[in-house]
């Protein structure tokens, strides 16, 4: 794994990258939860990180942590539904995790995403293999051990691994078998957010 | 899908714009999204606020008014409000005797909602929660997120509302609040799917000559698909769907809840059939309420919700109520 | 189309029995199709019977009670219903003080009413009569049936409702009657057509992304099909065409009247936008009421009534009124 | 015009006729009235004259005047919209003017359904050309003095005939000129009616 030093404009393109991908694949998001949920989780996100792009931009933090806690806070306070108070504690507590430090390590950064998913855990009472974001963001955090292009490939397989799960919590758990065959759209989404940290890892190495 | 709106993105400001002008008696507040009864903080009073959703209207900003709700926070059309909207709303309704909170049972408000009270503690205000779950379309196990709270919301609001008018402390409010949830079990159905704003297309795909059973009040479909059945047929389902989870010793509270878009005409004529159904069972009825009150947009169906009540909660149901959705009394 | 029904023979009948063990206030004669308040006939007070096609729910059987009809006449599905219901109607409200038909203005209920006025008479009943006809899509000429009644029946039922409960005579009761009518105007649009139970299919076609400009409450089809409009161009265009044929020079009541399938969540928004273009047009706005009240079936689509009032006829407006489908006062 | 003498018996057949055509033809009147009305036309019809059948059945009137007094009054009592009070007085007048003869000739119908018909254009305010039922129920009576079928004739093309007019009168007359071009449900039945009246009298030529 790399040892860059990534610093609080590393975080701001994540997040701007992270951004402009939800708001590409809004619909397809949208059609995920229409399946087995309410149709929403597109325009969710949409609105959340539109919110987090416009608050990063009017001040930007000067760490990497402060990226993330106020990520995270925007998120709490515009997406609303689960995702909202999930996303938002991943990242806060992620930000959180990562101190005040101004720029941090991919190792550093691995340990703190490691105490975000597992306060998404804590928070929606669930585990991997419940056919949620956790299947893709549990993966990830794994495979960061190797690279960021490891971990997106690890979130993307782990969304795709939903498709054949029963989802035991959030709204497609009242499907019970019905949920079965389709792909999680938190997972989907999750494995978005993973992609973007890869891209804007790419972009770092390329600069 | 054709609908009355201007762009999807504004449909709740709108509908807030629109709830000001036609209830002077209530203060809308546009930007944060609370809607709060026009008295509030009433002295001593303990205050009620809820919240979820949009898209169920009259619930829950039309059940704001004097012995029912203190304050409402909709969210976005099928998504929980966020959890500063009901910090702002527990300051407005707070009199000192603290506030409670009442939650359908969904992950996105359980979680919005408690990290509302988290933050609402550290200001300085007492706050209760309790959850609405009567949907028994869904098991109540370790394995899924719950029974969903869906009619049985109406009754919470309602006779803890009364409760709360008559001075009872917090403690008192939460407790006849979660009695009302352990007494009251409902079933929905789906004829037709709702279509949001957003996804501008319906929900789901329901084939001529088919109905959808276990439907909840977001377009998620249910758990069965079966050939259209007759009202006395969709009756005898729910209610007994209902009796297998809830065992009246005690005369029941009816909702018989239209979902949106099925007309007043039909639900009375499916209301007859409830009754009848429950006179075969024996259980006898206390009191009937027959609208939409509990809506899923224009999803075409209904919902039956039966809560056993005893008679404090029957005296608490019948008092005065005078909110823009459901009015009696005084 | 699917609906909440038995069969399409029964579903008045259905639904009275629906009504009465919903509404213990009120006596349902399922077999003479006649609703009536439990205490009629009020000593010295005028009788207030109205009556139409069903399918409009609430009105006109949830227009029942005290403040407003002491009885209703339901015919079949927009069919305008036999005289010996409203006979029978007139004989039980009656008190020696007079009875008035309030008659939405079609062919049928004018000559079916016309009839009962008739036999009424003959039956020692004094029975006056008063025709509502606000909807400014038709053009009140001799060359057409006249203008529909619409919207403005809730007005009129409301306020005739609340000078008949003050004791006001049978003249002045019809005056007051008149006065309404002549005061209101209304305009409607459809978004999508209703289905009858008899036809069983929507009532017209209307294509994605048409709308229907100037629809009756019968599933009629307009007088003008257009592109889809936003709620904000549909306001100005009905307030409008309001506007052109009332132009009131006091405050106006606001009726925001849903046709049924469109969700309330709409409603309230398109209700903010006829607000917005009053204030544009200078019309100060006294009081606002949104809701399905004078519905068609699961029509979507929405109209809107305004009614000059003066001095007296908003204090009989804000006067107590209880009923299934309007509650207030007291 | 034969001068046989038509008797109770041949009225009540008239009305069985009429009833059994309704019933078969509910469907197109129903459809008719969905163009231009309000879809009830058919069954309107068919209620109101099931119970005439049913009226007429279990106590069968001794008079041809009293057969139509009875059928009028039940058609005022059960079919309720415009059609019923106009069907309704059409047949009660149609039978006042026949009085209480035990039997009429075909000219005395004549002029009893002409003040029947008379009555109903005042009722309803309305004259032939207004595109109702008055088209076929007018040139029919005309007709009539010539015989049944040629009255039958007539009124079916007096239905045909109100395509091309804009309705003036009832529920159409909301559309103006989009009426222009649907046959009138009302005109249409009033075909049925007189159509049935032909019917009986071939029955009664049969004999
Ligand atoms: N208890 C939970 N734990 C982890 N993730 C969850 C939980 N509940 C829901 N989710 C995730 O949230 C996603 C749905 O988000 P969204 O549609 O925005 O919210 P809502 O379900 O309230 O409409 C699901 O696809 C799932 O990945
Ligand atoms: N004023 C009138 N004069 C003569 N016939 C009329 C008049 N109004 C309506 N009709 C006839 O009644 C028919 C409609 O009958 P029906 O559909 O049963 O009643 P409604 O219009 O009340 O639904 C029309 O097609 C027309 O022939
Ligand atoms: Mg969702
Ligand atoms: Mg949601
Ligand atoms: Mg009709
Ligand atoms: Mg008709």
């Amino acid at each position: 794994m790399s040892e860059t030093a990534l610093d609080a404009g590393f975080f701001l393109r994540w997040m701007t990258v992270a951004a402009a991908s939800v708001d590409r694949e809004a619909a397809r998001l949208t059609d995920l939860d229409s399946a087995i949920g309410d149709a929403d989780h597109g325009s969710n996100l949409q609105r959340g990180f539109a919110a987090v792009v416009k608050v990063l931009e009017a001040e930007p933090p000067q760490t990497p942590g402060a990226v993330l806690t106020t990520a995270g806070r925007q998120l709490i306070s515009t997406v609303g539904g689960a995702s909202g108070p999930l996303y938002g504690t991943l990242l806060r507590r992620t930000g959180k995790a990562l101190g005040e430090a101004a720029s941090v390590t991919a190792d550093e950064l691995r340990a703190a995403l490691r105490s975000g998913v597992d306060a998404v855990a804590q928070l929606g009472g669930s585990a991997p293999g419940d056919a949620t974001m956790l299947d893709a963001l549990d993966p990830a955090v794994e495979a960061l051990a190797a690279s960021f292009a490891a971990a997106a490939e690890a979130a993307g397989q782990g969304a795709e691994a939903t498709v054949p799960l029963q989802a035991r919590k959030g709204r497609a758990s009242y499907l019970g078998e019905r949920s079965i065959g389709h792909q999680d759209p938190g997972a989907t989404s999750s494995a978005l957010l993973i992609a973007a940290l890869a891209e804007a890892a790419d972009q770092e190495e390329a600069k | 899908m054709k609908m009355l709106i201007n762009v999807p993105e504004t449909v709740v400001d709108d509908a807030l714009r629109g709830i000001a002008v036609a209830h002077p008696e209530l203060v809308v507040d546009v930007g944060s999204r609370v809607v709060v009864r026009r008295d509030a903080p009433v002295a001593g009073k303990v205050g009620l606020v809820s919240g979820g959703g949009s898209g169920h209207e009259p619930l829950h900003c039309g059940f704001v008014g004097v012995g029912m709700l203190d304050a409402a926070c909709p969210g976005e059309v099928f998504t929980s409000p966020v959890p500063d909207q009901m910090v702002r709303a527990a300051a407005a309704v707070d009199s000192g005797a603290g506030v409670l909170f009442l939650v359908k049972n969904y992950t996105g408000d359980v979680l919005n909602f408690q990290m509302a009270a988290e933050l609402a503690e550290d200001e300085g205000v007492r706050v209760e929660s309790v959850l609405v779950n009567d949907d028994v379309a869904v098991t109540d196990s370790l394995h899924t997120a719950g029974r969903r709270g869906t009619g049985a919301t109406l009754f919470v609001e309602k006779i803890a509302g009364a409760a709360a008018e008559e001075g009872a402390s917090l403690d008192r409010v939460a407790e006849l609040a979660r009695r009302v949830v352990e007494s009251s079990r409902s079933f929905g159905v789906a004829l037709g799917a709702c279509t949001t704003p957003a996804k501008g297309s319906p929900m789901f795909d329901l084939p001529a000559g088919e109905l959808e059973l276990g439907v909840g009040i977001h377009g998620e479909p249910g758990r069965e698909r079966r050939p259209m059945m007759t009202a006395r047929e969709i009756a005898d389902y729910a209610v007994d769907a209902v009796l297998a989870d809830l065992n009246p010793r005690q005369p029941v509270l009816v909702l018989v809840n239209g979902m949106g878009g099925t007309p007043l005409l039909e639900l009375y004529g499916f209301g007859a059939e409830v009754h009848r159904v429950l006179g075969e069972r024996g259980v006898p009825v206390a009191r009937t309420l027959v609208g939409n009150y509990v809506t899923s947009l224009d999803m075409a169906g209904c919902s039956v919700t039966l809560c056993q009540a005893d008679e404090e909660l029957l005296r608490l149901w019948d008092a005065p109520v005078q909110t823009p959705g459901l009015r009696w009394g005084r």
